[in-house]
């Protein structure tokens, strides 16, 4: 294993300490681990609270920050934060107007947010959850554990975000940020494996010639093994899993996020995103706003994953709402 | 059981989840996202540390507060399933000692209280195929009148069985479900930590 | 090799497709492989022009924008861009005050820069040259090719863009850009080596348990190899070669750098920023500002170099002047 | 030295990168940045492509012309340094042919470009240590009366006997000096390519 890493036990904490070294605008809780606006929560805003397993960075301390959210919670490595340090989030941020937890539907995060919420009610604070379940790789039935949270938390946590900085009420803000949800799907390609700091090893042995296809961003193995194919062809395997899901209209409006699994050149995901555009513009649909880089990763796994939201004239307006995090900024 | 022997448990598991952190890492590696041996590594850490100082009132008081502490440090599923299963078989037993009847009934309260929280079913590849047959076991020694180690030993060898069952199947919650039909080959990360809980369990009984 | 790319041929072609597909500031010549900003130079603005291989993105290309490059030239991956290319830049963003080169210090770079300044001059094109060579791992002598440019060149880009933007003339602009090169030094470690798309193999073998000491961003091996360390020792080596370069004193502000090789996750650039804190505030020197992430990358390759610039108030108020690049953005 | 014969040269030596890219851009893997072989081939295609639809009017024409497209079309150190030389050697032959001592000349003229623009010397481990005795063996054997072929398969040996005396050399210029002393060991990629120019020469002149 390579890395540049103390010890793998350390690795939270050390970076903990870096982001908050790094970035005056934060506020690092080193004991709760949690990471919040340096500045207090204006009273009456409803405050946003994300977190979950460390690895996926920026997500979601990378997004803390005016304009989305109020603190994020970091677990260990691809473990769910615990319901203390949720609940130590939403008592330092809350502002009166209640918490919004924006959780990856994972058993883990939907377990301990859950527990959480149960404390922060005990303490008085209101709070309402978000749900993110975007990635169409996985079969969704009420037997399983449905479908997993990806990038399209990125887009909620954004425009949640910003009707929140606006002074909408904690029903509303959590609408739109099930709304953002409803409208977005993600589907993701693994080109290598990742390696965790405790395991030391990649999670699965992948040849030279093949990729994972439909995987999540914990490391696990896709839906599928393929041969590796050109840029062009993977980007159609993902989008027709992913307007298969949600179909789109002539003349639909979207946000769209190529985004990096960790180990992925920037020059490769303009590449992507080049290839994504194509298919796109080919089906009339607007590409009328557009990520492209590494927001949510999964440790050092070369791939990439794919959003798109469908979006109206509300959405678009919250996105371009001013924002000031470390891995997010604009209009400030 | 009394409160020793609680305390003697969980430190047995905390032993044995040292012992196994990379087989459980390894075995999440494949259907998961490796990190169950260290999860349960943490949480047993921390429970035997909070025992130390602890000096609990009851049996009951011991489990609430491991389970209280794998809630509070493991994260992920398994935190807050184990935890609640804990925090269950404790409230069961508010008092200094405990039959092997009052035991099979507390174990009963940690499955529902896993099964209330995680909605999984026997058969979808979880903690619940090793703890459902686990606890099947030591009810019908229980039952039959046997005394608690026997009983123990027995939960233990089905909570074995119960996870190498899990092997063939094809998971249905955590995240191993999201591999779909590639998950059936792997035996469960979750089901192998409770095999190691009931045979910890055995072991202890047994050696007093 | 795994990349996501069409072709080995055609990843410059398609990278430049995708770069005018996401980023509406840019205007993307195609013909002549230049990036420039959509608006027109302001008349009477210094033009800053850079450029050089690709596979450091965002570097050059991400940099182009509002307070810092006017245009930017990728050539293929690695490999300098040739003369009309930066004539073509230098054509397009010329608002009457002279272009400035940032040029990285390599032989390629340094002479397809030089024919083009001869070919500018020919047009009635002024142009200045600033070189940028910081890297410390390299001997400096004239009898060698000297030292290499890295991470410095994003300093020099922001604060001779920002310079450029308030209304100077060429020669203050470049001669603020010297001011912040001389100021600035780097040294940076390699985890792996990267695999070009065209050589399809790591540029060296690496054992598991080894890293090499003070490497380029071209693949290329280092001065050494060694046993792998933990980021605090790592984190050691490159700022005593740094400091015993640059010796600075209790006191001083600095703009660091901790810049990740394209492989590497944000998780460690921020325990090495913990470290780089560390031993700098031990040593009473003030990180002033910084950055974390990947700014200058070297395609696939997992590593991280460290950039220590001594910055004066000057400095530092041309860092917080406005800038909006697709890599870079504050204050619009 | 005619017109149709500079022409098939540089056929001849885009041949021959075609078939040696692979190995040059491993040459450049070793000490460098792994492109020196997809850059000269990059150039030299254009290069044959620059001259189909041209007629030139001297034997320089066709070399400046090839030298001028490998500036525009190449980048890299190898870009302008091959340019500048078969620039230079271009201008010294503005004639329709030329004789052994004239070309000769010419290849000097390009020598001395390649230095006057990249300040290396000989020993530094560069092209210029194939180019220098390449250039040498050329003159010797012109000034003793030799034919055009024999002074170019004379100046093929030698490119090869320098580009092979690269190996031992640590390199002072060009991307290989960043190495220091790891840089010995392994043969220089530009003194490989001009051993290939050289080989070409000496190949498209024999075998008219
Ligand atoms: N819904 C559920 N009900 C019961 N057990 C579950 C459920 N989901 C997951 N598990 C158990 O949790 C184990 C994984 O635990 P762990 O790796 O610590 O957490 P995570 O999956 O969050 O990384 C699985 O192997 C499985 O046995
Ligand atoms: N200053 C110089 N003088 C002469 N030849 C040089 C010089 N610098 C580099 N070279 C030659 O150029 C070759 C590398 O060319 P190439 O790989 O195409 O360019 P780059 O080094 O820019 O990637 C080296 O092997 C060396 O022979
Ligand atoms: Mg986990
Ligand atoms: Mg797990
Ligand atoms: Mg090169
Ligand atoms: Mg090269």
């Amino acid at each position: 294993m390579k890395k540049l890493i103390n010890a793998p036990e350390a690795v939270l904490e050390d970076a903990l300490a870096g982001i908050a070294a790094a970035h005056p605008t934060l506020r690092v809780d080193a004991e709760n681990k949690v990471i919040a606006r340096a500045d207090a929560t204006r009273p009456g805003k409803v405050a946003l609270v994300s977190g979950g397993g460390s690895g996926h960075e920026p997500l979601h301390g990378g997004f803390v920050g005016l304009g989305m959210l109020d603190a994020a919670c970091p677990g260990e490595v691809f473990t769910s934060p615990v319901p203390g340090q949720m609940l130590a989030a939403a008592q330092a941020v809350d502002g009166g107007a209640g918490v919004l937890f924006i959780v990856k539907n994972y058993t883990g995060d939907v377990l301990n947010f859950q527990m959480a919420a149960e404390l922060a009610a005990e303490e008085g604070i209101t709070v309402a959850t978000v749900l993110i379940d975007d990635d169409v790789a996985v079969q969704d039935s009420t037997w399983t554990a449905g479908r997993r949270g990806t990038g399209a938390t990125v887009f909620v946590e954004k425009i949640a975000g910003a009707l929140a900085e606006q002074g909408a009420d904690l029903a509303e803000v959590a609408e739109m940020g099930r709304r953002v949800n409803d409208n977005s799907r993600s589907f993701a390609v693994a080109l290598t494996a990742c390696t965790t700091p405790a395991s030391g090893k990649p999670g699965f042995d992948l040849p030279d010639d093949e990729m994972e296809i439909g995987v999540g961003i914990h490391g696990e193995p896709g839906r599928s093994r393929e041969q590796l194919r050109p840029a062009k062809e993977i980007v159609a395997t993902a989008l027709d899993a992913i307007l298969a899901d949600q179909p789109l209209n002539t003349g639909d409006e979207t946000i769209v996020m190529v985004n990096g699994l960790g180990g992925t050149p920037l020059l490769e995901l303009y590449v992507v995103f080049n290839e994504v555009a194509a298919v796109l513009a080919d089906k009339d649909i607007v590409i009328a706003r557009n990520l492209v880089g590494s927001y949510v990763t999964s440790l050092d796994m070369a791939g990439v994953s794919l959003t798109v939201c469908k979006a109206d004239a509300d959405i678009l307006s919250l996105w371009d709402a001013p924002v000031n995090t470390p891995a997010l900024r604009w209009g400030t | 059981m009394d409160i020793d022997l609680a305390r003697t448990w969980v430190q047995a598991i905390a032993a044995a989840v040292d012992k196994h952190k990379d087989h459980l890492t390894q075995l999440d590696s494949a259907i998961g996202d490796a990190d169950h041996g260290v999860n349960m590594h943490r949480g047993f850490s921390a429970a035997t540390t909070a025992l130390t100082d602890y000096t609990p009132p009851t049996v009951g008081a011991v489990l609430v507060k491991t389970g209280t502490t794998l809630i509070s440090s493991v994260g992920g599923a398994s935190g807050p399933l184990y935890g609640s299963a804990f925090r269950a078989i404790g409230k069961a037993l508010d008092t200094p000692t405990a039959d092997t009847q009052q035991f099979a009934a507390a174990l009963a309260a940690g499955l529902a209280s896993v099964q209330q929280l995680g909605a999984a079913a026997p058969g979808d590849k979880t903690m619940i195929d090793a703890y459902a047959p686990a606890l099947a076991a030591f009810q019908q020694q229980a039952n039959s009148g046997s005394d608690f180690a026997t009983a123990a030993r027995a939960a233990a060898d089905a909570a074995e069985d119960g996870m190498r069952a899990t092997i063939p199947l094809q998971a249905r919650k955590g995240r191993a479900s999201y591999l779909g039909a590639r998950s059936i080959g792997h035996q469960d990360p979750g089901a192998t930590s409770t095999a190691l809980i009931f045979r910890a369990l055995a072991e202890t009984v047994t050696a007093r």
